[in-house]
């Protein structure tokens, strides 16, 4: 059987994709983009997770849940934001220049 | 069923209904909102599945600073999705 | 119609990983985990990777926290490139968000109780994130979070006081000096030890404060980093209000 | 003896160091960058003399892999970060053409660059491939919107989100690798990658060979590539032909050869490069723009050489390293050229530029340069694209082979009408000289093309180690 964890964190995966895909709207667009990366987030530290287990820390006996997947994680978050801040000024900047965030009007004009 | 298999799945479920209502909404700063719930959330399951550190880490980051950084995009653009 | 397609491959994607995911386990005993193998002295070892770092971490790192051993010594390389990811980031925001002459725009002011508790927390907050990031190899926490505690304080201040601006000079020199460290550590390390990002100073006791020799100050210069580049992404991305 | 780590520690030196540089001089930081530039390459070709010995190893941190990071250079990930390096010396001369404020911030996302490219190549480990993709990324990013016009951001944008789309397939290709293997070490990944279910590898596999596939401009995940080459900078066009795609290509073939050694699923690689052949070069003949045609152009040529990998023979494989090192070469040469054309005409429609290319200055390196993507005997292109061919016929992949030689002929097709445009007579008083800063790198990118297409023999030398490198070596 298939893990919950794992299926929630699919589920966020798909839900980001198909923002990514459907949605005009850049900001929104942004959003999605966030929330794939928050599923697979969530993914990497379920597949660390160990039953009936502590984390790493020495001061509490173990046994203890992966501690390397945590650590990928950390990384990947600050990277996430790193993206999305940048992604969020350049919209901003496609905001100053055309006066939309709608993908649609933005491409419609330059035809 | 033990105790954190249910409260696991109540809070994975809440998280994708977030994850949807932040899919949905038209209005982007509810959306925003949205998606900072679900990032708290998801920094509460981090610290179900035994990562402290990165519960701190998603709250901090994911959860607050994306929001403000996002929240002032939207202020500087336009709140509604047409 | 492009809905309906987007819904399809979501669900593509769904169906395809949850079947890939159907053969992982979940929550399995460590011991379960296969052993490593060292591709050069071509060894395979009698325990997994996991297992090896909470075995002999303290040891080899003098850190109690495995995670922040993992982060900032066995896999240092890979922070330092993430501490550039950062870097890059609010060097991107503010080259995108620059405009040649600043225009002075009026701002309201908050009320003065706002002003007044923001001053009041703002040490607070900037002390607990220096807190974390002190105590990093020692309890959870550590630079990320910690440099982004310190930003919210800052984010605190500029909610507060709408004319409130860090200076972007400022912020830029303590980014670069915090980044100098970091490299130059790892200079270090490669000149004494011959490998770069050694720990080269002693451990002293585990549980210390002045232990896992210099984890410590490596996180310090992410936490600052790490705040000063947060701080400088909230100012660019505030100074584009109108 | 030199160690990999300063191919990516003194680069990041020097990024760190010159926001304080910056504020007393401006000036100074674009020579700190050429300077850093130029030392990359030097130590970058010293690595490479050594790596001819034998594969270096570089423990970080003092722990042995997989315990801890290592770099690993054998020989042809030595001759590709040195061309790498080589061609971002010449772009960062060439990058003094660049006015436009804050310029400070654009050195740094442009040694950033550089740094995250060279990373790609070198490291031996699957985490820290990521990692680097992603500095190399959020950089182009950065500096795809730099022109801060609406064409410089709609490219960006394009790029971000296919980007992030991808980065996304990579983690999620780690998760799958990590989560059967528990190692991340790219060399512990190939020893025991059979031991993983037969499933999850294909995923895994499919998730990286995506993910990888948008910096390598592989077909699907294309799309951001004209319309960023085309908003961005004209120095950073030529940079995005030349640094991250090299980098993106040779992951994947990291991935291919090094971690998961496939023998029966290697023709969906090339179906895959052989698709982004036709996608490039007919759009290409389509297009009236200059820049937006070498784009298209180098899409092709991605696609070839994402086609020699996957053809998966030594020969092949020889012929898609050629074709890396010639494109890298070729194409940044012809995008400065365009950016110099572009200026002259004032206008990015090729039909505007005629006869700007009659000052020798730019003439005979665009020449040169053209000739060699198109792939004419003397000059370093050809080689690449024979040996694809050769290794494609002893293959038994003939209908490919053929779909190949028609897209090459149409590649020289529109090659021929640029060249023919740009050398017509006509208004030569509109003709001007170039500067220094243009046609110095445009020179030394000419010479070392014609040099290693006369005397092939020291890239043939390196290229001898594809035997061990298909193998699963580094």
């Amino acid at each position: 059987m298939i893990q919950y964890y794992y299926l929630g964190s699919i589920a966020l995966i798909a839900i980001g994709m198909y923002i990514v895909i459907a949605k005009r709207n850049l900001i929104k667009i942004i959003l999605g983009l966030d929330i794939m990366d928050t599923g697979v987030n969530l993914l990497f530290i379920s597949i660390g997770y160990v039953k009936n287990a502590t984390a790493p820390i020495e001061n509490v006996p173990g046994p203890y849940v992966d501690p390397i997947p945590q650590a990928l994680v950390l990384t990947a978050i600050v990277i996430g934001v790193s993206v999305m801040a940048l992604a969020l000024s350049i919209a901003i900047g496609i905001y100053k220049k055309t006066g939309t965030l709608e993908l649609d009007e933005i491409l419609g004009v330059k035809k | 069923m033990d105790l954190f298999t249910i409260v696991s799945i109540i809070l994975i479920i809440i998280t994708v209904i977030t994850a949807i209502i932040a899919a949905e909404m038209k209005d982007l700063l509810s959306a925003a909102i949205a998606l900072g719930i679900m990032s708290l959330i998801v920094s509460i399951l981090f610290y179900m599945l035994q990562a402290p550190d990165v519960a701190i880490t998603e709250a901090a980051i994911g959860a607050a600073l994306s929001m403000a950084v996002v929240i002032f995009a939207i202020r500087s653009t336009e709140r509604w999705e047409k | 119609m492009k809905k309906a397609l987007a819904i399809v491959l979501a669900i593509l994607i769904f169906i395809v990983f949850a079947l890939a995911f159907v053969k992982i386990p979940f929550g399995e005993k460590m011991s379960t985990y296969p052993h490593y193998y060292n591709p050069i002295t071509n060894q395979t070892s009698n325990m997994s990777l996991p297992q090896h770092y909470l075995t002999y971490g303290k040891n080899d790192t003098g850190a109690t926290n495995m995670v922040t051993a993992i982060v900032v010594d066995y896999r240092g390389f890979d922070t330092l490139g993430e501490v550039t990811v950062l870097f890059l980031a609010s060097t991107g925001v503010g080259s995108l968000m620059y405009v040649e002459n600043k225009v002075k725009k009026k701002v309201r002011r908050s009320n003065a109780v706002v002003e007044t508790g923001s001053k009041l927390l703002f040490g607070f907050i900037i002390l607990f994130g220096a807190y974390i990031f002190i105590h990093g190899h020692l309890t959870p926490g550590g630079g990320f979070p910690g440099g982004a505690v310190i930003a919210s304080a800052f984010l605190l201040l500029y909610l507060a006081y709408p004319k409130f601006h860090a200076k972007h000079e400022k912020l830029s020199v303590s980014e670069s000096i915090a980044g100098l460290t970091f490299v130059i550590v790892g200079l270090i390390g490669l000149i004494i030890a011959g490998y770069f990002l050694y720990n080269f100073l002693p451990f002293g006791l585990p549980t210390y404060l002045f232990s896992a020799g210099v984890i410590p100050l490596i996180y310090v210069a992410i936490g600052v980093k790490v705040g000063s580049e947060l701080t400088a992404i909230v100012d660019s991305m505030m100074g584009v209000r109108e | 003896m030199i160690r990999p780590v300063l191919l990516i520690a003194l680069p990041l030196f020097f990024a760190f160091l010159s926001p304080i540089i910056g504020i007393w001089s401006k000036k100074g930081v674009r020579y700190l960058i050429i300077f850093a530039t130029a030392l990359n390459a030097t130590l970058a070709g010293i690595l490479l003399l050594e790596a001819l010995q034998k594969p270096v190893f570089d423990i970080i941190g003092g722990f042995q892999p997989p315990l801890g990071i290592v770099l690993m250079v054998g020989p042809l990930g030595a001759i590709i970060a040195f061309i790498i390096n080589l061609v971002a010396f010449a772009i960062s001369i060439y990058n003094l053409k660049v006015e436009k404020e804050p310029i400070v911030r654009y050195s740094m996302l442009y040694l950033l660059l550089v740094m995250g490219s060279t990373g790609m190549v070198l490291t031996g480990d699957l985490f820290n491939l990521f990692v680097f993709l992603e500095v190399t990324s959020i950089a182009s990013y950065g500096l795809a919107a730099y022109n801060k016009d609406k064409k410089g951001y709609l490219g960006a944008m394009k790029y971000v989100i296919i980007g992030s789309i991808g980065s996304t397939f990579v983690l999620l290709g780690i998760a799958l690798i990590y989560s059967q293997l528990r190692t991340l070490n790219m060399l512990d990944i190939a020893a025991r990658i059979g031991t993983m279910d037969p499933y999850v590898k294909i995923m895994a596999f499919t998730s990286l060979f995506l993910g990888f596939g948008v910096e390598a401009e592989m077909f699907p995940l294309n799309t951001w590539v004209p319309d960023a080459y085309d908003g961005a900078p004209h120095p950073i066009s030529a940079a995005f032909a030349s640094l991250p795609a090299k980098a993106g290509v040779f992951a994947l073939a990291r991935v291919i050869f090094t971690m998961f050694s496939f023998t029966n699923f290697l023709w969906f690689v090339v179906v895959m490069g052989l698709l982004t052949v036709f996608f490039g070069e007919i759009v290409a003949y389509t297009q009236k723009d200059l820049k937006r045609m070498l784009a298209y152009s180098s899409i092709g040529q991605m696609g070839m050489i994402i086609m020699g990998l996957g053809i998966g023979t030594t020969l092949a494989v020889e012929g898609a390293f050629y074709q890396m090192i010639a494109h890298a070469l070729g194409k940044a040469l012809l995008f400065i050229a365009a950016g110099f054309l572009i200026y002259a005409a004032r206008s990015g429609k090729i039909e505007d530029m005629k006869g700007m290319a009659r000052n020798p200055l730019i003439g005979i390196p665009l020449l040169i340069g053209a000739l060699s993507i198109m792939g004419m005997p003397p000059f370093a292109g050809f080689y690449g694209k024979f040996f694809i061919l050769m290794g494609g016929f002893s293959q038994g992949y003939y209908a490919i082979i053929a779909l190949f030689l028609a897209a090459s002929i149409v590649e020289v097709a529109y090659y021929a009408r640029f060249i023919k445009i740009v050398f017509e007579r006509g208004n030569e008083s509109k003709v001007i000289r170039p500067d220094a800063a243009t046609y110095v790198p445009l020179i030394i990118l000419a010479i070392i093309i014609v040099v290693i297409g006369v005397y092939p023999k020291p890239i043939l030398t390196v290229l001898q180690h594809v035997g061990t490198f298909i193998a699963g070596g580094a």
